[in-house]
C-alpha cells in the first residue's frame, strides 16, 4: 500500500480556496472561469495561482459560463485534463454544453458552489441549482467542509478519469455557508496528489481528437447506436458508485482521510430513526443528534454525499429497518410539494420498509439550518416512529 | 445484464472513418447529366473547380463526371467558359445512370 | 490531343491531397456549401481538427453512430459552443506544443446569432484559431428562417410576405465587419466565385491564427432556400462581388484593404432579379436594399482608405 | 467550543479579523472557523462576521447566536442593542474606542477590552481601518490565544511594508488595550 509520503501543510482557508488548492494540485492542462457570487474566489484564487507559477495550465478567462464548458468538455475530447467552477444561474448558462458533456462522456471536474435559484433573485446559499441539473447525466458530488471540498476535487479526478467510468463530475458545496468558511485544510503535497493522480496513466486511453482523422467526436446517435450508448451512459453512472467507495477508501489509506464513499452514516448502528442530510448542515444535525443521544433519543444521521448516481443500495442497507426517517432539503420538488432528496428516498420506501418518512424543508435563501431547527425535526420524527400522527412536509421557515 | 448489439466499442459516441464510411448514392437524385464535348474542351478545369460535389474526374485533357455522384445541378455547364458541357435529360439515357 | 492552349486554372495549386470527404454527401443539388466543405480542408491540409454545430454542414461533419462521411478529426458540438469548443482544443494543443490547426466551421445562425456571445468572447481573446462563417442568410438548415444576416426585405418561412408585412423589416448584421472591429489577427470575406482569393485567404488565416484570431466570412447563397436555379449558385457569388452586394476585403488588427475591386458596380437588379427571396420587391423596397448596399460597400471602402492594411506592411 | 462574533462596517477589515483569529487558533494546533455574514460586500455597509474555535474539530457552520465574545470595530454600533443579541452571561467586549466607557453597555458583560485601534492603524498604515490592533487587543483582553500565532499568521492575509505595519499594529493592540472587569 503506497502512502502519502508528506504530512500536508495546514492552512486557514476558505471553501472557495480549498476548491482551488484541489483543482490546482490535480494540474489541469485547461482551466475556464467566470466569476459569479459564491464562486467567485475560486476564480481569483486560480489566476493567482496561475500567475505566481503554481499552477501551469492554459487559463481561460471566458465572457460566460456556455464557453466555459464548452471550452473544458472539448478540451477533454483532445485529451486534457480540465476544470471549471460555477454556482446558480451559471450554471444554468450552461446547460446546454452541461449535457453535451455529459454526452460525450467527457471527463470534466466541475465545482458548483450552491446557490438559490430559479426565479426570486436570491443571492444566498441553497441546493436548488444542483438539484435542477440532476437529469443531466452528471456525476454529483456534495462536500460538508472545506477539508472535504479539496480531498473531494483530488477524488473526482480519479472518478471522472476512470476508464470504466468517463463522465463528468460535479463537486457541490453550500454557497457562503462554505464557500466563505474559513477553517484549518490540510493541502496535501503535490507530488503526493501526482502520485495518487497517477494510476489515471496506466489505463487504456480513451478515444480524443488527433488531428488527420479517423475518429470523429459528437456522431449522431441513430436509433440501437443510439440506445447503446445511452445504456452504456447509464451503466457507467451505475458503475460509479462502488468506484466512488473504492476511490474513497484507496484514499483514505493514502491520505489518511476518509468519508464513507457515497454516504457517511454517523450514529447509526443501533439508531432507531434516522435523519438523511447533505451538505455543510451535517456538522450541526451532528451535533445535536449527539444531544439528542443524551436524551435518550435512538436517533443517527445518514448523509448524502453522492447525489446522481443516487445511492440506492447503500441508502436501503442503511435505512432498512428503522422506524422513521427525516430528509432536511435545501430545495424543493416543485409538482411534488417536498424536498427533492425526500422524493427520491420515497421511491426506496418498498426496500426501506414503509415507515413514516417526513420531509422538512430548511435553509432556502440562505436562511441557517439552526440546532433548534434540527432539535425540532428530530423531535417530529421521533414522535412519528411512536406511531403518531405526522406531517409529511414541513417548510420549517414557515412554521416558526 | 442487457444484451444489446454493439455499434462501437466506444462509451462516447465517435466515429472512426477507418471502420466505417459512409456514402450516399446521389448520382440517383439526378434528373439532368452533363455532357462534354472533348474536342472543344480547353481544359481549364474551372468545370472540376466549381463542381459542388466534387465529382469531375481529371482525364489529362478532359473532365468526366462521376455520374455515382453527379448530383446534376449544372454548375458545370453553366460555368464552362467554352460551353462545352450541355445538361441533358436522364430519360435519354438507357445506362441505369451510369456512363 | 495535347495543345499548348489547354492550360489547367492555378486554382488547382492550392489543392492538395485527396478529398476528404466520400463522393456523396447530403447537400442539395448545386450547394456552393458543399464545394465549400470540401475546399477548405484541401487548401488547409490534413493537420486539422474541424469543429462544427448543427447546421446543414452536420449531417456531414458529425457522423452516424461509428459511420463518418470523411476521414478528417472534428468534434460536432452545439450552436453556441463552437467558438468556445475550438478554443478548447486550440488551448490544449498549445499546452501540449503543437502546431495545429483548430477551425471552427459553421453558418450564420451560429456565428451571428445563438453563438455570437462565444464567437465574440474568443475574438477578444484573441484565440489561436480559424473561424469560418459560411453565411447562406438564414436558417436553411431548418427549413429556410431568418437569421440576423437575412438583409433587408427578403423573403424567409418566417418573415413571409403578406398584406401586411413584407419580408425581412431590419437590415442584415454586417458579421464581418463586426469581427474585424475585435482588431483580431486576420479578418477577411470570401466568396466561391472567386477561389483562388479564397484559397489565399484560407492559407493566410492559418499562418495568422499563430497570431491571434482569424475570422473567415464566406458569403454562400442557397438554391433551395433563396428560390435560384441549381445552376446558378457560382453566378450569383461572382454577380453579388460585382454589384457589391459582397465586397471582397480582408483586415489585419483592424487595418482594412478591399481585396477586389470594383469600379463601376453592376446594378444590384441584375442579381436580386435572379433570386427568388426578393422576388416581391416594389421600387421603393428595391431602393431601400440599394442605399443599404451601397453604404456597406462605402464603409468598407471608406475603411481601406482611412485605416489601410497597406502602410502598414 | 468558544463562539466569538464581529460587528463593524464595509472597509474596517471585519472579515479579515474574522479569519486572522481562526487562523490564530488553527496555528496553535487547535481548531479554528470564520465566515462573514453575506450580504453584497459594499464599502460604509454594516458587516458581521462570525469566529469559533475549539480543542475539537468544529461542526457547526451556522451562524453565531449566542457568543461567548463580541469584536465591536465600528464604535459607533457599541450601544445598538443588536450587537449584544444572545451574548452569552460572563460574555467579553472588545472595542475601538476613542472613550472609556463609563457603564457597561450589555448586563451580559463581564470584561471589555477597549483600544483605539482606528488611532494605531492611521498612526502605522495611514488607514484608519482597525482590524489588526483589534485581534491584538482581543489576544490580551481575553487570554485565549497567545499573540505569537497571530503575529506569525499574518503574512497569509498581508505582504512586504503592509504586514510589517499590521504586525506593528496587532503589536501595539496587545500592549495598549485597557481591560475592564465587571
Amino acid at each position: 500500500m503506497i502512502k502519502a509520503r508528506h504530512e500536508g501543510e495546514i492552512r486557514t482557508i476558505t471553501g472557495n480556496a480549498a476548491a482551488a488548492y484541489g483543482a490546482m494540485l490535480c494540474r489541469p492542462d485547461v482551466v475556464a472561469l467566470y466569476p459569479i457570487t459564491p464562486q467567485t474566489e475560486v476564480v481569483e484564487q486560480l489566476s493567482q495561482f496561475s500567475s505566481s507559477g503554481l499552477l501551469d495550465a492554459e487559463m481561460v478567462e471566458v465572457e460566460g459560463e456556455n464557453s466555459a464548458m464548452n471550452i473544458v468538455s472539448a478540451a477533454t475530447m483532445a485529451g486534457g485534463r480540465v476544470f471549471t467552477a460555477t454556482s446558480s444561474w451559471g450554471l444554468a448558462f450552461m446547460y446546454d454544453a452541461l449535457l453535451q458533456a455529459s454526452g460525450l462522456r467527457a471527463p470534466v471536474v466541475m465545482v458548483n458552489v450552491n446557490r438559490e435559484m430559479p426565479g426570486i433573485l436570491a443571492v444566498s446559499s441553497g441546493q436548488q441549482d444542483m438539484i435542477a441539473t440532476r437529469d443531466s447525466g452528471w456525476i454529483q458530488i456534495i462536500a460538508e467542509d472545506c477539508q472535504e471540498i479539496l480531498d473531494l476535487l483530488i477524488m473526482a479526478y480519479r472518478l471522472a478519469e476512470d476508464f470504466e467510468i468517463q463522465l463528468p463530475v460535479m463537486v457541490n458545496y453550500d454557497g457562503f455557508y462554505l464557500s466563505y468558511l474559513s477553517e484549518g485544510v490540510n493541502i496535501p503535497a503535490r507530488e503526493d496528489v501526482d502520485a495518487f493522480l497517477a494510476p489515471l496513466k496506466d489505463q487504456p486511453e480513451r478515444p480524443k481528437l488527433v488531428p488527420g482523422g479517423p475518429l470523429a467526436c459528437a456522431t449522431h446517435g441513430i436509433g440501437e447506436g443510439f440506445v447503446e450508448l445511452r445504456y452504456k451512459h447509464s451503466a457507467a453512472m451505475e458503475r460509479a458508485k462502488r468506484k466512488f467507495d473504492q476511490i474513497d477508501q484507496l484514499f483514505g489509506d493514502f491520505f489518511g482521510r476518509s468519508y464513507g464513499g457515497q454516504i457517511e452514516a454517523y450514529r447509526m448502528e443501533d439508531a432507531e430513526i434516522a435523519l438523511v442530510t447533505s451538505g455543510s448542515a451535517s456538522g450541526t444535525a451532528k451535533t445535536v443528534i449527539d444531544s439528542k443521544r443524551g436524551e435518550g433519543i435512538k436517533v443517527g444521521l445518514v448523509k448524502l454525499r453522492m447525489f446522481r448516481p443516487f445511492p440506492r443500495e447503500t441508502l436501503t442497507e442503511v435505512l432498512g429497518g428503522r422506524k422513521a426517517i427525516g430528509v432536511i432539503d435545501r430545495s424543493v420538488c416543485f409538482g411534488w410539494n417536498c424536498g427533492p432528496i425526500y422524493m427520491e428516498l420515497r421511491s426506496l420506501s418498498p426496500e426501506i420498509g414503509l415507515v413514516p418518512m417526513l420531509s422538512f424543508i430548511d435553509g432556502l435563501a440562505g436562511l441557517d439550518i439552526t440546532r433548534a431547527h434540527v432539535e425540532s425535526m428530530i423531535e417530529k420524527v421521533h414522535a412519528a416512529s411512536q406511531g403518531n400522527p405526522y406531517q409529511r412536509v414541513t417548510w420549517v421557515n414557515l412554521e416558526g | 445484464m442487457v444484451e444489446f448489439k454493439i455499434f462501437t466499442k466506444n462509451e462516447g459516441a465517435w466515429s472512426n472513418a477507418d471502420e466505417l464510411l459512409l456514402c450516399l448514392n446521389t448520382g440517383s437524385w439526378r434528373s439532368e447529366r452533363p455532357v462534354m464535348d472533348r474536342k472543344k474542351c480547353n481544359y481549364c478545369g474551372l468545370c472540376a473547380l466549381f463542381c459542388p460535389t466534387q465529382c469531375m474526374t481529371n482525364m489529362e485533357d478532359h473532365f468526366l463526371p462521376n455520374l455515382d455522384y453527379c448530383k446534376g445541378c449544372g454548375t458545370c455547364a453553366k460555368e464552362c467558359p467554352k460551353k462545352v458541357i450541355r445538361m441533358v435529360s436522364e430519360g435519354e439515357f438507357h445506362d441505369q445512370g451510369k456512363a | 490531343m495535347t495543345s499548348n492552349k489547354k492550360k489547367l486554372s492555378k486554382v488547382f495549386d492550392y489543392l492538395q491531397g485527396e478529398d476528404p470527404f466520400v463522393g456523396g454527401l447530403s447537400f442539395c443539388a448545386g450547394c456552393p456549401l458543399e464545394l465549400l466543405v470540401r475546399f477548405v480542408p484541401r487548401v488547409l491540409g490534413r493537420d486539422i481538427v474541424i469543429v462544427g454545430t448543427p447546421s446543414c454542414s452536420a449531417t456531414v461533419m458529425y457522423g452516424q453512430n461509428i459511420g463518418a462521411w470523411h476521414n478528417l478529426s472534428s468534434l460536432g458540438c452545439l450552436m453556441t459552443g463552437v467558438a468556445s469548443s475550438a478554443t478548447g482544443i486550440s488551448r490544449y494543443y498549445r499546452r501540449t506544443g503543437k502546431d495545429i490547426t483548430v477551425v471552427g466551421f459553421t453558418g450564420d445562425g451560429c456565428a451571428a446569432d445563438v453563438g455570437f456571445q462565444t464567437l465574440s468572447g474568443a475574438a477578444e481573446r484573441d484565440e489561436n484559431f480559424i473561424y469560418i462563417c459560411y453565411d447562406n442568410e438564414g436558417y436553411m438548415n431548418t427549413g429556410i428562417q431568418r437569421s440576423s444576416t437575412t438583409p433587408l426585405g427578403a423573403r424567409t418561412s418566417t418573415t413571409p410576405v403578406g398584406s401586411a408585412r413584407r419580408g425581412k423589416e431590419t437590415t442584415g448584421k454586417n458579421l464581418p465587419f463586426i469581427m474585424a472591429m475585435h482588431k483580431i489577427s486576420y479578418a477577411a470575406t470570401a466568396t466561391l466565385s472567386h477561389l483562388e482569393d479564397l484559397a489565399k485567404k484560407l492559407l493566410k488565416a492559418k499562418e495568422k491564427k499563430n497570431q491571434g484570431f482569424a475570422f473567415l466570412h464566406i458569403f454562400s447563397p442557397c438554391p433551395t432556400g433563396w428560390g435560384f436555379g441549381t445552376d446558378l449558385s457560382i453566378e450569383i457569388c461572382r454577380m453579388a462581388v460585382k454589384t457589391h452586394y459582397y465586397p471582397l476585403w480582408e483586415a489585419e488588427r483592424g487595418r482594412f484593404r478591399l481585396t477586389h475591386k470594383i469600379k463601376k458596380p453592376r446594378p444590384l437588379s441584375e442579381l436580386v432579379g435572379m433570386i427568388g427571396k426578393f422576388s416581391h420587391l416594389r421600387v421603393e423596397e428595391m431602393a431601400a436594399l440599394e442605399k443599404e448596399v451601397a453604404e456597406r460597400y462605402a464603409l468598407i471602402e471608406g475603411m481601406s482608405q482611412t485605416i489601410p492594411l497597406d502602410e502598414t506592411v | 467550543m468558544i463562539e466569538v462574533r464581529f460587528h463593524g462596517r464595509g472597509g474596517q477589515g471585519v472579515v479579515t479579523a474574522a479569519k486572522i483569529l481562526a487562523n490564530a487558533f488553527v496555528r496553535q494546533g487547535k481548531f479554528g472557523s470564520s465566515f462573514p455574514m453575506f450580504g453584497f460586500e459594499r464599502r460604509g455597509a454594516p458587516v458581521t462576521a462570525f469566529m469559533r474555535f475549539d480543542e475539537d474539530p468544529i461542526r457547526e457552520k451556522t451562524q453565531i447566536y449566542n457568543p461567548d465574545c463580541l469584536v465591536v470595530l465600528d464604535s459607533s454600533q457599541k450601544d445598538s442593542p443588536v450587537v449584544y443579541e444572545g451574548l452569552k452571561p460572563g460574555g467579553v467586549l472588545i472595542l475601538n474606542t476613542k472613550e472609556p466607557i463609563r457603564e457597561k453597555p450589555c448586563k451580559d458583560l463581564s470584561r471589555a477590552g477597549l483600544v483605539d485601534g482606528e488611532r494605531i492603524a492611521l498612526e502605522e498604515i495611514g488607514i484608519s481601518s482597525p482590524n489588526t490592533p483589534m485581534v491584538g487587543a482581543f489576544a490580551a483582553a481575553t487570554g485565549w490565544i497567545p499573540i505569537e500565532h497571530i503575529l506569525s499568521g499574518l503574512e497569509q492575509y498581508f505582504s512586504g511594508d503592509i504586514l510589517e505595519q499590521n504586525i506593528r499594529c496587532a503589536e501595539r493592540g496587545f500592549q495598549e488595550v485597557e481591560v475592564i472587569q465587571w
